[in-house]
């Protein structure tokens, strides 16, 4: 490449300058088939120990259900997935590039891992259609916000969001007058706009109807496969209409691992978990 | 025990409840049921005093206290255990419990002692702050909290919501058993049908912030739960 | 009341903020000399009406109300400003719009502007005698000069250094100290004012501290237990009036040097005293310096006018010079070419009382100095609004006339 | 002699009479306007040994002795009830006149008080003391010594080995060792070595500067060396003086820190209130002082005690009208509060202006505030600063207690965690809510109380203190009584150890910089708020 | 929250741009056209004090894009704006030339003054308005740009940050008073001859100075709006409601608070350099904190996170200081404290929202009126 062909690819409109782009986070690398790597994590709160020599590895396209008593861990496990919390010890990788604890939130975000908090927490101020937008998969820069314009199929897809989420009427209402069971699924809309490639989900149906908890599952469902899901849930009829694989969490480690059946079947899993 | 006539509770200009009727029943367990969004938390908050009524009554024991400031009625002897938890987070677990005890009729400055008997967890995180709990141990909390002052009725905003799978059989056999023995008036927002079955006595469902089905609750049927439960 | 009826005065003194405190009393002052003018029939057969504004310690604040005055109220001279900020704020107004204002502060001097009227003592009138005092009557050899940091003692304390070397003091028996605006914490210093001062040679500061620092700094040296027998404190910025708000016992004998005390004795001075305490209902407010400055600025600017059979600025301007009124020490003091004025000097040693008794005080009167003798800079710039030279920044050396914007 | 040159450098001096004349010459000297004569006088009062000099050079000290202009007569003078002056003679049937008879009434600026300079006040007090060195007290006596030090005449001199052949008092003992072995320096006489080993262990400066003039003047090098190292000795205990000494005024400062912050620690930093006012809540506090050292004008030594429950009351009731009538609608709005409070600062300082006048009022020190308390002569420690720092621990201390302990200091916690919340457990929010605010502007105004004895009672005092009142709460941890009290005391000191080396000014601006680059370490202050509530 | 606020020229924006065309074109017509005599007549006084307000609507206006839409209460920004103002007041400064008092031909007077023997060097370049217009933008920005650099990084936010705007402000405050910094001290920077070759007293300039800051005031506005509008604007909203779950949909909240926080104090600096010449003195006390905080009320008087809230607010309170200090000046404090007052209590949104509601309610009883 001659010198002006340099400057020339430099002053391209349609190219911005690489110091401007969206740090791309190294490929995933998901050749041996697991999307996750949890090993050998603790973390401790003032000598509480809240997870335990941690180990847990998620295939690609998987949906792993995550169970146990409250006060297990699972939620600091999701903290430190995302980066919220930082680990004692142990490692974490997403695939067999990329090391997660070396990455800020946004970092972990972008990379494709997305998050459904417990406590549902939208941007109240913001409208709900305001909300998705910004949830939506893109660029996330600066430079890159202030000259975004949404193009007729990003705002198609934003409509699809709100008609699965069922909240197409209230898209122009401000995300905090919702009710408490519409923001969990304004923040399922959110995680579905963020297209990751993994999904981890806090107890989704916590305050659904059974019925809006049978669609949750479809959902669920129909992600798994392209995408690999990490749901943490206690209700039980959920857990098992999906019929997946289950991990038993116990005081911050894994205390049963298998099928919904085995685990039931666990003595101890029944002991301090689903009781009689 | 509880009755409410004409009830209406506007968020600025949208009109939210619409001449709702409600009757708890002494010693009885009503539960309130409904889709997302029809309104039970907004009507509990009512009860409460958090939010203004528009118009219409709300009888406790036969007074009227529409009127009545927020911090007048947990004395009177109604207890709220919030949708969300609402634990103090700075709080320790204790702290949490201590901060009714003023309001208990016999004005006793001691957690009773049956609290922890049925939350074994709590009387482990005494001295943790309230907010660092899990989200199913702040369940616990709170239900426990408004149990510490010694309430005549008990209003839970789908109190099992994030609590792990035999604690939430034991806070039906509590609810029950408060029910039961001490004559507790349980209103109970629940959106599981089999806990609701399980624990309730009667029923009421809401639909768009109005009142549309109520009895007992053998009386309902899968019409009722495909008109108004489902989506 | 219609244009021609009256005459207008601006007022231009902070009546909030941090410079309230000193000077809303020069408001009242105006106010009371504008109204015993009034009662003798005015001036030139018009009444005198004053224009009372609040620039709130604020310095831009300052020139936009000054404008205002001339410009809206078409006030015939304005009486104002305390800081020396605030006259540099206010100065290219009048100059731009060829008006009049009266300076009642002490300052540091080095500006001599065709449309002020310098009232305050200039350096030379202030702490050169001070320190003459300090040297020749208590024998001092050691000195802390303890200022604000602010260009008014910045500028004082260069003049005094270069004087005090001139003297032959060593400079290792000067120290300098500097401290911020409302500075409330001496313990430090002041324990190093002790320790410089127990080398056994005698030890004075001169102290050009503004304002509400005053207090705590003094409270620190009562409690440090140094007396004003050991250490004498010289103060150019303490009066009366600072004094009333200060419990005085502990600072009975430190001294402050002015043009003008309360206790002095003159016939003018009981009058005044007498009709200020009346004029303000409350016969324990007192009088001070710069109130005197304007009894006399104001009376000059009447005189000017009576000459001038006018009150047009640029006439009474004009005028101003050579007017001479009785000030209150019971002499005359009279307008010079350089728009300062001639004060006598007074040394006064404060008594439990919150009077200051006269200890010392220059024989004659002293004319202002616009440009100190003592600096490099001016020392060869002379000012002279008269004709020919009409000039108030005059390089003798040079034979230049700069800086000027009118 | 010093006093001879300064007179006569003033003129004529009027001869010296008989001893017999001495006294009632004296009298009539005194009443003159001009410096000499008085310098003449007292010396002449002095000479005459006449039993009523002490009590006379004592009222002209305490400035109560007056002139009338016209003839220049000594004379005692009154206020009366209705404002008139009254005068009296002096001397009545040649005794001091006590019962004031004879009173006349005058013009009121027809009497001057008889006026004293530095000069004849030194004169004076120089004169007392040798007269003092019998004096009964102890403390008297070493104070009639110290102002002897360095400037002992052959006569005094004489006074002084008198005396301690005499004295009974070890304190007073060394000093007039110390005195002698000083003035033996100074002439260089006997036994040298033994004078300054008596000197190397004081540390008075006279002691030291007659060393190191001794040190550089003497030729005997055994001795020259012997004073180098006696002033080494010196120096290293008077730098271990100056540690402790800074430390002092570092605790000194950063307490009137912490009073200053600490009401804001539970307006703001418990309740959340961006109280713009608190500065005028202190100032209220300080002008509170002064309106009861008004009322009190004969007990200003108790009025202080009185001033503090006062200020807490009169600044707890002006808090709580704030947040009845103001505050109370602003909560869940918690920068409005900010707004709401800067307007309402603006308006009580100029409520003050107009009702106490924009002038600084006068509050005294009470006699058992003012002084030191003497460790060593390089090391004492004020006392009314080490007051306040006792009174900001206790004030502490309380407070700690008060939000730990009480069921109101638990409501005051719940409540503004989640007012709501509170409200539905039967917590009574609006009652708690004044009652803490009340307990917060109370304490501001306590807090004045003892700025009251700093620095200026004026309308800007206020001011002055907010900045620096936020700053601490935050530095500390928004929320934390601890931290307040630890962020207070250690700006304190930080401040005061770099002030000799960076000046105030830049030492000022060092801390800002510390503090900011600081918070970027702990972004939450010193003690932050831990745990998950408070991550997000 | 709705579809309006995604379009840059909403309605306010359209009336708001549209008046202040109409004021910047009729306040210089009145003021050189209309004969003295005429009660129309505006003086150059008007016109000078109706400048300073726009600029200070500039700065209002400033505060508003980091304190409304971006949540984080600066309590500071009059040190961007004193900076912005001492940059201009030092390129004033070496216009005088030999000038000055002691005709110096390089040193300010202050430096002739302190005896200092040359220029220090970060006056250099000052003398050249390009360079000068440089630094009114780079200085404050840079000064931003570090300050959010180290304290958005480490998440310092809510209170603590504000009172670290305000130790900032405090510190250069302090720092600009000490003489030995060379920016005059006290007394800062006065007696300015000239502006690029034009007289700063003729009344040319004057109006010339009035009409850049009303088009500065445009611009900037527009510049906000267009952020506001933009998906950064609403990413800031995100940040300013909750700004950690912001971070979990994979945005760098430092970058974007940095990026807006040192435009802000970009515009708080261009605001301080028109300031400085229409009133002739730039001065240390523009640092003090008491005037950041004030900057914060006139912004929430107007109605936050509303733009032409905060240039109604900054206009409203000066000219309530400007008329009431000489109307009634020894009682004006009380009647401004309770302007603040009132205001906060009874308008929660600001005058703005007192506006909207009464707008809404007309609509309401328009409504009923057509049912
Ligand atoms: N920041 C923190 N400080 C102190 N303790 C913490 C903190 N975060 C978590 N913990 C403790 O760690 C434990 C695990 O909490 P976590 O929220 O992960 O549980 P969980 O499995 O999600 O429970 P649940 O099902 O009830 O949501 C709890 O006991 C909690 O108190
Ligand atoms: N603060 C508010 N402002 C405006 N509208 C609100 C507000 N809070 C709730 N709403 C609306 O009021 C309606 C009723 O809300 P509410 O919280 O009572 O529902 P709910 O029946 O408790 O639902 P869920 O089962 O999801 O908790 C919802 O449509 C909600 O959008
Ligand atoms: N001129 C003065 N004292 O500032
Ligand atoms: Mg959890
Ligand atoms: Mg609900």
């Amino acid at each position: 490449m001659n010198m002006t062909d340099a400057f020339y690819e430099y002053g391209r409109r349609d190219q911005v300058f690489e110091f401007l782009k969206p740090v791309q986070s190294p490929m995933l690398d998901v050749a041996k088939g697991y999307i996750l790597y949890l090993e050998d994590i603790s973390v401790s709160f003032d000598g509480f120990k809240a997870i335990n020599d941690l180990n847990l590895y998620i295939k690609e396209g998987e949906l792993r259900c995550i169970i146990g008593p409250n006060g297990a861990g699972k939620t600091t496990m999701m903290d430190i997935i995302t980066g919220k919390t930082r680990p004692d010890s142990g490692s974490a990788w997403f695939g067999q590039s990329i090391n997660l604890l070396n990455m800020s939130e946004p970092e972990i975000a972008q990379a494709g891992i997305g998050r459904k908090f417990q406590k549902p927490t939208v941007f109240e101020q913001l409208s709900v259609f305001s909300n998705l937008e910004l949830s939506m998969s893109g660029a996330k820069g600066v430079f890159a916000t202030l000259t975004a314009r949404l193009t007729g199929e990003q705002k198609d897809q934003i409509d699809q969001v709100l008609a699965q989420i069922g909240l197409l009427d209230q898209r122009w209402l401000d995300a905090g007058s919702l009710s408490h069971g519409q923001k969990q699924w304004l923040e399922i809309g959110m995680l579905l706009m963020q297209n990751p490639k993994l999904l981890l989900v806090d107890e989704p149906v916590a305050g659904m109807t059974h019925q809006e908890m049978d669609r949750t599952g479809e959902l669920l469902t129909s992600l798994a496969g392209q995408h690999s899901i990490v749901l943490v849930e206690h209700d039980m009829d959920f857990v098992r209409s999906l019929a997946k694989q289950v991990t038993v969490l116990h005081q911050g480690s894994v205390l049963a691992e298998g099928s919904m059946e085995q685990v039931q079947q666990d003595p101890r899993v029944v002991e301090v978990y689903l009781g009689e | 025990m509880l009755s409410i006539k004409g009830l209406n509770q506007f968020y600025g200009q949208s009109h939210t409840l619409w001449d709702l009727d409600l009757e708890v029943i002494e010693g009885a367990c009503t539960c309130l049921m409904g889709r997302n969004g029809v309104g039970k938390t907004t009507l509990l908050q009512c009860i409460m005093g958090l939010l203004p009524v528009k118009s219409g009554s709300i009888e406790f024991n036969g007074a009227p206290i529409e009127k009545l400031i927020s911090e007048k009625r947990a004395p009177m002897g109604i207890g709220y255990v919030p949708q969300g938890r609402q634990i103090f987070p700075l709080l320790t677990v204790e702290e949490n419990l201590q901060v009714g005890l003023p309001a208990r009729p016999d004005r006793s400055n001691k957690i009773p002692e049956f609290i922890f008997e049925l939350f074994p967890v709590l009387a482990e995180m005494m001295n943790r702050r309230g907010g660092d709990l899990s989200g199913g141990q702040q369940q616990q909390l709170a239900i426990g909290r408004a149990l510490a002052i010694d309430p005549k009725l008990l209003i839970l905003d789908e109190p099992t919501e994030g609590i792990q799978p035999n604690v939430v059989a034991e806070i039906g056999d509590i609810i029950r058993r408060l029910n039961e023995e001490i004559g507790l008036t349980v209103l109970l927002v629940e959106q599981k049908l089999p806990f609701a079955r399980k624990v309730a006595d009667n029923f009421c469902i809401l639909d768009r912030g109005r009142q549309v089905a109520t009895g007992e609750m053998t009386a309902l049927d899968d019409t009722l739960i495909k008109r108004y439960l489902t989506v | 009341a219609k244009k021609e009826d009256t005459i207008k005065v601006g007022v231009l003194h902070s009546l909030s903020g941090t410079m309230a405190i000193s000077e809303t009393t020069l408001k009242d002052t105006m106010l009371m000399l504008i109204e015993e003018q009034n009662k003798k029939g005015g001036v030139l057969g018009k009444k005198l009406e004053a224009v009372v504004v609040d620039p709130a310690s604020n310095w831009p604040l300052f020139a936009e109300k000054a404008r205002e005055l001339i410009q809206k109220h078409e006030v015939s001279a304005v009486f104002g400003c305390w800081t020396s900020v605030s006259r540099k704020s206010v100065l290219p107004v009048f100059e731009e719009l060829d008006n009049l204002l009266f300076y009642p502060v002490q300052y540091e001097g080095e500006e001599s502007s065709k449309n002020v009227f310098y009232t305050g003592a200039a350096p030379n009138q202030q702490a050169i005698p001070a320190v003459d005092y300090l040297m020749n009557d208590l024998g001092v050899k050691r000195w802390v000069l303890a200022g604000t940091d602010y260009v008014y003692p910045r500028t004082t304390n260069k003049i005094l250094e270069a004087y005090l070397k001139a003297k032959g003091v060593d400079a290792k028996d000067i120290t300098i100290n500097y401290t911020p605006f409302g500075h409330s914490d001496w313990q430090s210093i002041v324990a190093d004012i002790k320790k410089f001062g127990s080398t056994g040679k005698k030890t004075a500061v001169v102290s050009t501290i503004n304002g509400d620092a005053n207090v705590p700094f003094y409270k620190e040296l009562a409690n440090q237990g140094i007396s004003a027998e050991d250490i004498p404190v010289v103060a150019f910025s303490v009066g009366e009036e600072e004094l009333s708000g200060i419990d005085t016992a502990p600072l009975v004998g430190h001294l402050a040097a002015w043009n003008y005390f309360m206790s002095v004795e003159a016939d003018e001075n009981d009058d005044f005293i007498e009709a200020w305490q009346a004029f303000v209902g409350s016969d324990k407010r007192v009088t001070n310096d710069p109130m005197e400055a304007h009894y006399i600025g104001f009376n000059m600017w009447i005189k000017a006018i009576e000459k001038a059979g006018t009150a047009d600025p640029a006439a009474v301007r004009e005028a101003m010079i050579g007017i001479s009124v009785p000030n209150l020490t019971g002499g005359y003091s009279a307008m010079m070419p350089n728009h300062h004025i001639t004060k006598p000097v007074l040394i006064g040693e404060i008594q439990d009382d919150g009077q200051f008794e006269t200890v010392w005080q220059t024989s004659g009167l002293v004319p202002g100095d616009a440009w100190s003798d003592f600096l490099e800079g001016s020392k060869s710039i002379a000012a002279d609004w008269q004709a020919p030279l009409m000039c108030g920044n005059y390089n003798v050396k040079t034979a230049k006339c700069s800086g000027q914007n009118y | 002699m010093a006093l001879a040159l300064t007179s006569s450098a003033h003129g004529t001096v009027v001869e010296e009479p008989l001893a017999a004349d001495q006294f009632n010459q004296g009298l009539t000297l005194l009443g003159s306007k001009k410096y000499p004569q008085k310098e003449q006088a007292v010396r002449l009062l002095l000479a005459s040994k006449d039993p009523r000099t002490q009590t006379i050079l004592q009222m002209l000290l305490d400035g109560q002795l007056y002139r009338q202009k016209k003839t220049n007569a000594v004379v005692f003078m009154q206020k009366a009830e209705d404002g008139a002056t009254h005068v009296a003679p002096l001397l009545v049937d040649g005794e001091i006149n006590r019962s004031y008879a004879g009173l006349l009434a005058v013009k009121k600026r027809s009497v001057k008080r008889v006026g004293l300079n530095n000069a004849l006040r030194k004169q004076i007090k120089q004169g007392l003391a040798t007269l003092g060195l019998a004096a009964e007290d102890p403390a008297n006596r070493a104070a009639a010594i110290e102002a002897l030090i360095g400037e002992l005449t052959p006569e005094t001199n004489g006074l002084l080995v008198e005396r301690l052949a005499l004295e009974t008092d070890d304190d007073v003992r060394e000093l007039i060792t110390i005195a002698l072995a000083v003035d033996n320096l100074n002439k260089e006489s006997t036994d040298l070595a033994a004078d300054i080993a008596v000197l190397a262990d004081s540390l008075q400066p006279t002691a030291r500067n007659a060393l190191v003039s001794f040190a550089d003047a003497t030729e005997n090098p055994e001795l020259k060396q012997q004073a180098e190292k006696a002033l080494a000795r010196i120096d290293q205990k008077v730098k271990y003086s100056g540690f402790a000494e800074t430390l002092f005024f570092g605790l000194s400062l950063g307490s009137v820190l912490v009073l200053a912050a600490i009401g804001l620690a539970i307006t703001f930093g418990v309740m959340g209130v961006i109280n713009m006012a608190h500065g005028e809540l202190i100032m209220l506090g300080a002008y509170t002082t002064y309106v009861v050292q008004l009322l009190m004008p004969n007990h200003i030594g108790l009025s202080i005690l009185v001033a503090i429950p006062a200020a807490f009351i009169v600044s707890g009731v002006v808090g709580i009208a704030i947040e009845r009538f103001v505050i109370r609608f602003l909560y869940g709005r918690p920068l409005e509060t900010l707004l709401a409070t800067f307007g309402l600062s603006l308006i009580l300082q100029q409520a003050v202006r107009s009702v106490f006048s924009p002038l600084n009022r006068s509050v005294a020190t009470p006699d058992w505030m003012s002084g030191s308390l003497m460790i060593n002569p390089v090391l004492s420690l004020t006392l009314n600063r080490l007051y306040i720092v006792l009174f900001c621990l206790i004030v502490f201390a309380l407070l700690f207690a008060l939000l730990r302990y009480t069921r109101l200091g638990l409501q005051v916690r719940a409540v503004s965690q989640n007012r709501a919340m509170a409200r539905a457990m039967g917590v009574r929010s609006s009652r708690v809510d004044a009652l803490t605010f009340g307990l917060g502007s109370g304490v501001a105004g306590v807090a004045g109380v003892a700025l009251s004895q700093l620095t200026n009672v004026g309308p800007n005092l206020g001011q002055a203190y907010i900045i620096d009142s936020f700053m601490v709460v935050v530095f500390g941890g928004v929320g934390n009584l601890w931290g307040t009290l630890v962020a207070g005391l250690s700006l304190g000191v930080a401040n005061k150890i770099m002030e000799p080396m960076a000046g105030a000014v830049l030492a000022k601006i060092l801390v800002l910089v510390f503090i900011i680059l600081f918070i970027q370490k702990r972004p939450k202050g010193l003690f932050p708020q831990k745990g998950r509530s408070a991550e997000d | 929250m709705s579809v309006q606020s995604q379009n840059v020229f909403n309605r306010a924006t359209v009336v708001f741009l549209g008046t202040l065309f109409v004021v910047a074109v009729l306040v210089p017509v009145l003021n050189m056209l209309v004969s003295p005599d005429s009660s129309f007549h505006l003086n150059t006084y008007t016109v000078t004090l109706l400048g300073k307000y726009l600029t200070y609507a500039l700065l209002a206006v400033a505060v508003d894009l980091v304190w409304g839409y971006l949540g984080i209460l600066s309590l500071g920004h009059g040190a961007f704006f004193a900076l912005g103002g001492y940059a201009m007041g030092m390129y004033l400064m070496r216009q005088i030339g030999d000038r000055g008092v002691y005709g110096h031909p390089l040193l300010p007077d202050f430096m002739v003054f302190l005896d200092w023997q040359e220029l220090p060097w970060y006056w250099l370049g000052f003398d050249q308005f390009w360079f000068a217009a440089l630094m009114i933008v780079l200085v404050p920005g840079s000064l931003a740009f570090a300050f959010g650099w180290l304290a958005f990084r480490s998440r310092v936010t809510g209170v603590y940050l504000s009172i670290m705007t305000q130790a900032l402000t405090f510190a250069l405050l302090l720092a600009f008073f000490r003489n030995e910094m060379g920016f005059g001290g006290n007394n800062g920077l006065t007696d300015f001859k000239e502006l690029l070759g034009f007289n700063l007293q003729s009344d040319g300039t004057r109006i010339g100075l009035f009409l850049c800051s009303a088009l500065a005031l445009g611009l900037g506005y527009l510049a906000c709006r267009f952020i506001i509008a933009s998906k950064l604007g609403r990413v800031s909203m995100a940040v300013r409601d909750a700004e950690s779950r912001t971070r979990f949909i994979g945005f760098k909240v430092e970058y974007i608070k940095l990026a807006v926080f040192t435009f802000s104090a970009v515009l708080a600096g261009i605001a301080g350099a028109l300031y400085v010449p229409q009133v002739g003195i730039i001065n240390p006390s523009e640092f003090s904190p008491l005037n950041s905080i004030e900057l914060v009320v006139w912004v929430a008087i107007g109605g936050r996170a509303t733009l032409y809230g905060a240039v109604i607010g900054a206009i409203l309170v000066n000219y309530a200081k400007s008329y009431l200090t000489v109307a009634m000046p020894e009682v004006w404090l009380f009647a401004l404290g309770a302007l603040f007052v009132v205001v906060t209590l009874f308008l929660p949104n600001g005058l703005v929202g007192l506006f909207n509601n009464l707008k809404r309610k007309q609509k309401a009883t328009a409504e009923e009126a057509n049912a």
